[in-house]
């Protein structure tokens, strides 16, 4: 089961290098903030593959902790940089 | 009768002992089942309730269980089908794609039983919810040939009967 | 190998296709709406399996509902933020992306 | 082992480019990404705890408050030049 829990840690990291090409590109900065969201999630599913596979219970609780971070940048974003730009429109 | 529902509002016991239970479970799931580190559980635990007293203050609550169970059920099987969809969408060798936007008018009361409406609709097949409106849901919708109305109906049929909320016909 | 461990490499999988659908409409699709429809349906089912995979493998009750409480915690944040995000692009005037028209 | 050159990589690239990009915003996002990959780094070098304050500190709350930085530069900037 071990290596099965790697080779898919492995698969979701080129998914997420994958997304890294998004960030790269953009346009919008909500784009780019969407890849960084991508790895959120993503990050939930690695940390908790790498728990499964050895890598300790702790890596649970590291994962829980991904999982609340992508609420607070979202949050941050949304109410402070895409915010006052909209003149004339909202 | 009567009385006896004052006496509830003005001591909410019953929300207080609810939410208690909720707190102590999510405690001993996050400790992963065993109870060395219960001190401060406890704490954590009287924090949590200190806090979601003072964000979220006990109301007449009308939880229906059954009606909560239907909408979980619905939940799983719709967000099983809206993942399917938008996954054969992103692996097809050629996007076939046709967005658009829809207001829907809105039957739920205000408040957070709209939200909640808004929140669901994003896991739905081919919902993405982009506004409340005082009367409409503004909504992007993947393929505009899909029955958006109908699921939305269907969603908000589900969350009035769990929250034991009277739909406004219109 | 047993039909639990059978179980978990089949769900464990499937969790994984739809990460790769996931990413793929997040490179692929056209607009911030639809990436975002992408994001939040696709991802949060491919968590989803996974965590059920996993849980099945789990020391414990605990433990394996610990995972589905990670689950729900995503599940919860991804939606929340699409439609913040989503009303956002709307309030600042981006113009949801159409198929040109093709003659049939 | 692949794993482990794959993250390095992209640990190397995110950090060069979140130092080279010009755009302040870019550059934000590139390293609230570096911190989750560096979160990774943790968990795969054993540390699950430095990991967990990795990913809380180093990713969350920084590249939270640095949003929220470059959010009031923005602002500021516009104010001066209307």
């Amino acid at each position: 089961m071990t290596d099965l829990y790697l080779t898919l840690a492995v698969f979701l990291l080129v998914n997420l290098l994958a997304a890294l090409w998004r960030i790269a590109r953009g346009p919008t900065p909500a784009d780019r903030l969407l890849a960084a969201l991508l790895f959120g999630t993503t990050g939930v599913a690695v940390l908790l593959l790498l728990a499964y596979a050895g890598g300790g219970a702790a890596l649970v609780d590291a994962a829980l902790v991904f999982a609340l971070l992508a609420v607070i940048t979202g949050a941050a974003f949304v109410r402070r940089i895409w915010r006052e730009e909209s003149n004339g429109h909202s | 009768m009567r009385s006896a529902l004052n006496n509830a509002r003005e001591y909410p016991v019953k929300p207080l002992i609810r939410r208690a239970v909720l707190f102590t479970a999510l405690w001993w799931i996050l400790a992963e089942g065993n109870f060395v580190a219960w001190g401060v559980g406890l704490v954590s635990i009287m924090l949590a309730l200190a806090t979601s007293l003072i964000l979220l203050p006990p109301g007449p609550s009308r939880l229906s269980l059954t009606g909560l169970a239907g909408f979980l059920g619905y939940f799983l099987v719709q967000s099983l089908k809206g993942g399917v969809q938008v996954a054969l969408m992103a692996l097809r060798p050629r996007l076939d794609l046709r967005p658009a936007v829809v207001d829907i008018p809105l039957r739920l009361p205000e408040g957070r039983a709209r939200v909640l409406l808004a929140i669901t609709l994003n896991l739905l097949p081919g919902t993405l919810s982009a506004g409340l409106e005082s009367r409409h849901l503004r909504m992007h919708v993947l393929d505009e040939r899909s029955p958006v109305e109908t699921e939305v109906r269907k969603t908000e049929t589900h969350i009035a009967r769990m929250l034991g909320l009277p739909l406004e016909a219109r | 190998m047993d039909i639990l461990d059978l179980l978990s490499v089949v769900l464990l999988i499937v969790g994984a296709a739809f990460f790769l659908a996931g990413t793929m409409g997040l490179l692929r699709f056209p607009d911030v709406y639809t990436r975002l429809h992408a994001l939040a349906k696709a991802d949060n089912l491919g968590l989803g399996f996974t965590v059920l995979g996993l849980a099945l493998q789990a020391p414990g009750v605990a433990a394996g509902l610990k995972l589905v409480l990670v689950w729900l915690l995503a599940l919860a944040a991804s939606a929340t933020l699409s439609y913040l995000i989503a009303r956002r692009a709307f309030a600042k005037g981006i113009v949801p992306w159409k198929p040109e028209e093709r003659e049939p | 082992m692949i794993f482990d050159l794959l993250l390095a990589a992209a640990l190397l690239w995110s950090a060069v480019q979140a130092l080279t990009t010009p755009d302040l915003f870019r550059a934000v996002v590139l390293f609230i990404v570096f911190g989750l990959l560096m979160a990774l780094a943790w968990a795969r070098l054993d540390a699950p705890d430095i990991a967990l304050a990795e990913a809380a500190i180093g990713a969350g709350l920084s590249g939270a408050l640095l949003l929220d930085a470059v959010g009031h530069l923005r602002q500021k900037r516009r104010e001066r030049s209307p």
